[in-house]
């Protein structure tokens, strides 16, 4: 028990310090002024012309590192898979009262009625950022986080109802996941890179451009759409 | 004239942000303490906007300020952290 | 089959992940999570054909490599492929745990990022890939029987965002330095002069990718989580998964910072983390922690070879983890169910080889890493060594009282007149794969002769960064 | 002139924001509050969006759309959080009454 | 003056939530302060791609901007904040668990109720099929818990 | 159908342009949201709105009421807040509603919320409760019946008049 506190006590001075040595080191090893921009300098001049998008960043995310991308979304999975295993095996005693949603804290009609009105316009919003995400600032994640808002309002206003089933969350999870890879994998059967941009870059700006960027933007919000909405749904206290 | 008044703003926002964090991890109140990491990601969102990075301010808005504080907010109502605030440290 | 494919080797198992869910409420899947697996092995197999005298780069999306993320794969990354892909089958979770549908999609993960952290030549990428696995971790850790999954998991996963946070600051500041992430183009640029990385980027980098490679003071995690985790899943994560980690940093170290100082680093620490796992294994006071604190040990033993100059380190510290690979899964899966008879010749047989008894390959692993440092010479090299052998002590010590122990225990039940054990309905699979990683062993100890010449050889081709560079490069002019 | 009738409107925006900013701090209890912030903040918003709309001809759709969502939602947030407040029970200031 | 200002700013983020995960003593701070830690590695991350006077890689009136920020980091800081709220997610989930399990969120009481539920355990694990006996001492364990009720091992 | 066409308008208000492909899409998210909210939140809001000429007419002249309102609560708000006695005399009525849908309800809820001196509080059935930062209209001890009357005639009745053209 005493060596126990004594060693919890020591751990992070011990650590702290290391740490403090080692931002000293990195603030001396930071480099002031420009820094040299040997990637960015290619992306900048291939981009616009290699790909059609307007959004250098769209390029980027989904065109030369498309793989992160795809990384990302496995990450946003992987979490929801383990949240929901961690939550779902509850040993079913501490479940009920554990609902964030007890009926006392019922938001009130005027959020209810709101948030019938809101979620359509939300839900428009998410695939309207999705889908001009080649053209200007924004894309799949935050108009996948926002379609991800919009699907748990009507949750959050009335009690922990989910306008979802965990079916359909499942389908789209997988389906939008199995888009991105496909697309990419199309292009493999081709003959060329995984993940290499199909279809023609277009004329920059017009929203038909960026060739297969626009649907893998759209999988990517799809996707991360369902996962947030599936991780949203779980930490409120619905059991699977 | 218009670089120093940048910078004045990213002096401001990052006094704001460090101020934020302190509290967040000071304060008694955990309600506090998330309110402050949410102020901390606005923080981060306009400073993103002031370094040109409007993709990254957009997500750290809706992500970091939205998303990450439902969360939070969640998760304040879940552990029971809300009643638990230690009598004497009320925030009124 | 062109080099291209690379790419489905991380593709695939992502795939199959993303499909099981959905297809799991029509059909039963549990053959197909491991059936991707053995394809990807079989994709492997074909793929590393010339490897060894040709690396093999892919691009993704067919950009030119410093702006894409490329996949390279050379004779030590193919070696690891392999035994990550036998082990995954090996140890593929069965039973209760493996009938849960999130498990599999977990494992999966698992298998898709330990793969990409192999592959992949970018920086950020490997990141990503790390926090996949890590991710992944968690979950499996999580989905354990015992009462405290929840907080070691949680305690795991906040030394491993520790980890990650340095890990992305060393990336900003390499970034900042090189503004390019591509491992190949770096290398070609720290080779010719042009560039001087800073020192402090390995070192965050180190910490960042040290969590999953159980670097002394980011190991905390190691005897908790192997002591949670099925016996199953904590052999494959000692045995191959803490490898991956090892291999990117030892990349790391040959391609971006061959400076002494950065082996010193590594020396130190790898110093550090032999003497505390050792001294915790000794006392620690049942089995599976004993393992776990043990494997940190083993782990720091590996980071001293490598610390070593780059040809001879390569080999030793290859070499070291090889042994490993083979040692600690089979010493895990005997703690699936009591001893008896048969395990215990086992458990010996591992034990001898570990502590490094001649004709067993521990011998000539830990052989190698003796002389390498006493040619090496210099006081550090000194101190080293004396830790090292000491070490050795140590673990021969608490090996053998383990085993001394279960011959006390056998004889008083002896006296008592009953049978030692008795293990009726027990699932004994656990023991026959160990049988299997003990056959890897002997033979091993056999063959020692060309293994060693073939690690070379892959020592030798790991080590060579204007190949590296050559290839990368190389793959990218041909395209447009 | 349409750009000093943009900055006109841009400018109270701003004033209005400050009064809602200085209800906030003058009001003695969280209903008075959110009455002095929720209006001035609606109205100011209102004639930011009106004075960036003035500057940038091409964006007043979007900024239509802004404004719909800043009038539903607004009030709405506005109205729930005072609901909590009254169903957590915390009362109203009085004018009598010396509880501030 | 603002790039010294900037990189104060991630740094000192970057001290405060490593320090905070460190010496906090509350599991629920500790998320927070990695929640920090992130942004001021996103933060970090963002400037070092920064171009000072340069214009965001966006297309405008027909061309892109002849001097603006590099892309490439952005990008990154995409991918990474996304990361990071999955993880984040994650840690509530298991805090969550954690109270249910051990019913504290302090981190010392989580520490000791999980190292006596590993003690208790880790029998069961090992080669004998018993819990240990309930007489053992409990500071000085046998390696293996005792094989029959009520015997002890020594 | 009212819904379809009310999303398709926003989406073209957020794209402003009317190149075909952006009309395409619009209409098939338009339809596909439309679609799904149909399933998701079961409410007949299909009857909320009333349509005929003179419901125009009535929103027109709804806005105008309410534009008018709003800037008059922040003059009066500013009043309050700038003035150092701090002239408010803050209380909670009921208020009676004869609107019947949702929609009804809500945008009236929110106008009182914007209007001068009122705030929204909670609404059940056909009762609002009010904040009124300034009940001196009350003359002290109205209780009951007669204040709700009151109230209602205050602060509700005005926005009603005009709401009813074109909401039930």
């Amino acid at each position: 028990m005493s060596r126990e506190q004594r060693s919890l006590e020591w751990t992070p001075l011990l650590f702290s310090g290391g740490l403090a040595f080692l931002l000293f080191t990195l603030f001396i090893a930071t480099m002031f002024g420009e820094p040299p921009m040997r990637a960015g300098a290619m992306i900048q001049q291939a981009g616009g012309v290699e790909l059609g998008a307007a959004n250098l960043v769209t390029a980027v995310v989904l065109g030369y590192r498309g793989l992160d991308t795809l990384g990302e979304l496995a990450i946003l999975f992987a979490s929801a898979t383990a949240v929901g295993l961690v939550l779902s095996t509850q040993n079913g005693e501490s479940d009920k009262q554990a609902s964030v949603f007890p009926d006392k804290i019922f938001l009130g009609e005027i959020f209810e009625s709101a948030s019938r009105l809101l979620m359509p316009l939300l839900l428009l919003l998410g695939f309207y950022i999705i889908i001009h995400g080649h053209l200007t600032p924004g894309g799949g994640f935050q108009g996948g986080v926002i379609l991800a808002i919009a699907l748990f309002l009507p949750a959050l206003a009335r009690s922990g109802e989910i306008p979802l089933n965990h079916a359909t969350i499942r389908l789209v999870e997988g389906g939008a996941g199995t888009l991105f890879i496909l697309i990419g994998l199309m292009a493999l059967m081709q003959g060329e890179s995984f993940l290499q941009p199909l279809l023609q870059p277009g004329e920059i700006g017009a929203l038909f451009s960026a060739g297969s960027l626009p649907l893998l933007y759209l999988a990517v919000g799809l996707k991360v759409g369902a996962e947030l909405a599936a991780l949203l749904v779980h930490l409120s206290g619905e059991s699977a | 004239m218009v670089e120093s008044i940048e910078s004045w703003i990213a002096l401001l926002l990052v006094g704001v942000m460090l101020s934020a964090a302190l509290v967040a991890l000071l304060s008694r109140s955990h309600l506090v303490a998330v309110v402050s990491v949410s102020v901390l990601s606005l923080g981060l969102t306009l400073l993103f906007v002031l370094l040109k990075a409007p993709d990254v301010a957009m997500t750290e808005g809706v992500v970091g300020a939205g998303l990450s504080s439902l969360i939070l907010a969640l998760a304040l109502s879940r552990l029971g952290l809300l009643r638990s605030t230690k009598a004497g440290a009320t925030d009124e | 089959m062109h080099a291209e494919n690379l790419a489905l080797l991380v593709a695939l198992p992502l795939l199959t992940a993303f499909l099981l869910q959905p297809l799991s409420q029509k059909f039963a899947v549990g053959w197909l999570a491991p059936l991707t697996v053995l394809v990807t092995l079989l994709l492997t197999l074909q793929l590393g054909a010339g490897v060894m005298e040709q690396p093999i780069s892919s691009v993704m999306g067919g950009f030119v490599v410093p702006m894409g993320i490329n996949f390279y794969l050379d004779g030590l990354a193919w070696l690891f492929l392999i035994a990550l892909q036998l082990s995954l089958l090996l140890l593929w979770p069965r039973g209760e745990q493996g009938q849960s549908v999130r498990v599999q999609v977990l494992m999966l993960l698992l298998t898709a990022s330990s793969i990409g952290l192999l592959l992949s030549g970018d920086l950020f990428n490997l990141y990503v890939f790390y926090e996949l696995l890590a991710v992944a971790t968690f979950g499996l850790v999580a989905a354990g029987e015992s009462r405290a999954t929840a907080i070691i998991s949680f305690r795991y996963l906040l030394l491993s965002g520790v980890g990650s946070v340095l890990a992305l600051t060393g990336i900003a500041l390499l970034y900042s330095h090189a503004g390019t992430l591509n491992l190949g183009h770096l290398a070609e640029l720290v080779a010719s002069g042009e560039l001087v990385l800073p020192l402090s980027a390995f070192l965050l980098m180190l910490l960042g990718f040290g969590v999953k490679a159980e670097l002394f003071a980011v190991n905390g995690w190691v005897p908790e989580v192997y002591a949670t985790l099925s016996p199953r899943l904590s052999a494959l994560l000692a045995g191959v998964v803490s490898k991956l980690a090892l291999i990117v940093i030892v990349r790391l170290l040959v391609l971006l910072f061959p400076t002494p100082e950065a082996s010193q680093v590594l020396l130190l620490l790898g110093v550090l983390g032999v003497l505390s796992g050792e001294l915790a294994a000794w006392r620690a006071q049942d089995l599976r922690r004993m393992l776990a604190y043990s494997s940190m040990g083993q782990l720091g033993v590996i980071f001293i070879a490598f610390s070593l100059s780059v040809e001879a380190g390569l080999l030793v510290g290859i070499m070291l983890s090889l042994h490993h690979l083979l040692v600690k899964p089979g010493l895990f899966l005997l703690t699936e169910q009591r001893f008896q008879g048969w395990s215990m010749v086992l458990f010996i047989l591992f034990a001898l080889s570990l502590v490094g008894v001649p004709p067993l390959p521990g011998f000539w692993a830990k052989f190698a890493l003796l002389t390498g440092l006493v040619s090496a010479g210099g006081w550090i090299n000194s101190t080293a060594l004396v830790v090292f052998l000491f070490a050795t002590v140590v673990e021969a010590s608490y090996l053998f009282r383990v085993v001394q122990h279960y011959h006390q225990e056998r004889e008083r039940h002896q006296e008592r007149g009953r049978a030692a054990v008795s293990v009726v309905g027990q699932d004994n699979s656990g023991v026959w794969i160990s049988t299997l990683f003990a056959t890897g062993l002997l033979l091993t100890a056999w063959q020692i002769q060309p293994i060693s010449d073939y690690l070379q050889q892959l020592a030798v081709q790991a080590g060579d960064r204007q190949q590296l560079s050559a290839i990368v490069v190389g793959v990218t002019e041909g395209r447009p | 002139m349409i750009g000093l009738l943009a900055d006109l409107f841009l400018l109270l925006g701003g004033l209005f924001l400050f009064l809602g900013a200085l209800g906030l701090i003058r009001m003695p209890d969280v209903y008075n509050r959110i009455q002095a912030g929720t209006k001035a903040v609606t109205l100011g918003t209102l004639a930011l969006l009106l004075g960036v709309g003035l500057h940038q001809p091409t964006w007043w759709p979007k900024l239509l759309v802004l404004a719909i969502l800043i009038l539903v939602t607004n009030p709405v947030g506005s109205s729930t959080l005072a609901r909590a407040f009254l169903r957590s029970g915390i009362e109203p200031w009085k004018k009598g009454g010396q509880d501030g | 003056m603002m790039e010294m200002v900037l990189y104060a700013g991630a740094v000192g983020l970057l001290v405060i939530g490593i320090a905070g995960l460190v010496l906090s003593h509350h599991l629920f701070r500790q998320v927070l302060a990695l929640v920090i830690a992130e942004a001021g590695a996103n933060l970090l991350l963002l400037l070092a791609g920064y171009r000072f006077g340069g214009e965001a890689p966006i297309w405008s009136e027909g061309s892109f901007p002849s001097v603006m920020v590099d892309p490439v980091p952005q990008a990154m800081v995409l991918t990474a904040i996304v990361i990071g709220v999955g993880i984040q997610a994650l840690a509530i989930a298991l805090l969550i668990r954690v109270r249910q399990q051990t019913g504290t969120l302090d981190r010392e009481q989580a520490v000791i109720e999980m190292r006596e539920a590993l003690d208790q355990e880790l029998g069961r694990f090992s080669t004998a099929p018993k819990p240990r006996s309930q007489y053992a001492p409990k500071g000085e364990r046998p390696l293996y818990p005792v094989v029959e009720e009520g015997q002890d091992a020594r | 159908m009212i819904r379809f066409t009310t999303l398709w308008v926003l989406w073209m208000l957020l794209t402003g342009s009317l190149q075909w492909s952006e009309l395409l899409t619009g209409t098939v998210i338009a339809a596909l949201i439309t679609g799904l909210s149909q399933r998701l939140v079961d409410s007949g809001s299909q009857s909320d709105l009333i349509f005929t000429p003179r419901s125009l007419l009535s929103l027109l002249r709804y806005l105008r009421v309410f534009a008018l309102a709003l800037i008059q609560a922040n003059l009066d708000m500013a009043r309050r807040v700038l003035s150092p006695s701090l002239p408010i005399d803050p209380a909670v009525v009921e208020v009676e509603t004869t609107l019947q849908s949702t929609l009804g309800k809500l945008v009236l809820a929110n106008s009182i919320t914007l209007t001068p001196g009122t705030l929204t509080v909670d609404l059940q059935q056909n009762r609002l409760l009010v904040h009124w930062i300034d009940t001196a209209v009350l003359a002290g001890d109205q209780q009951g019946e007669a204040a709700l009357q009151l109230a209602t005639r205050e602060i509700a009745a005005g926005f009603e008049q005009h709401l009813k053209g074109f909401l039930r």
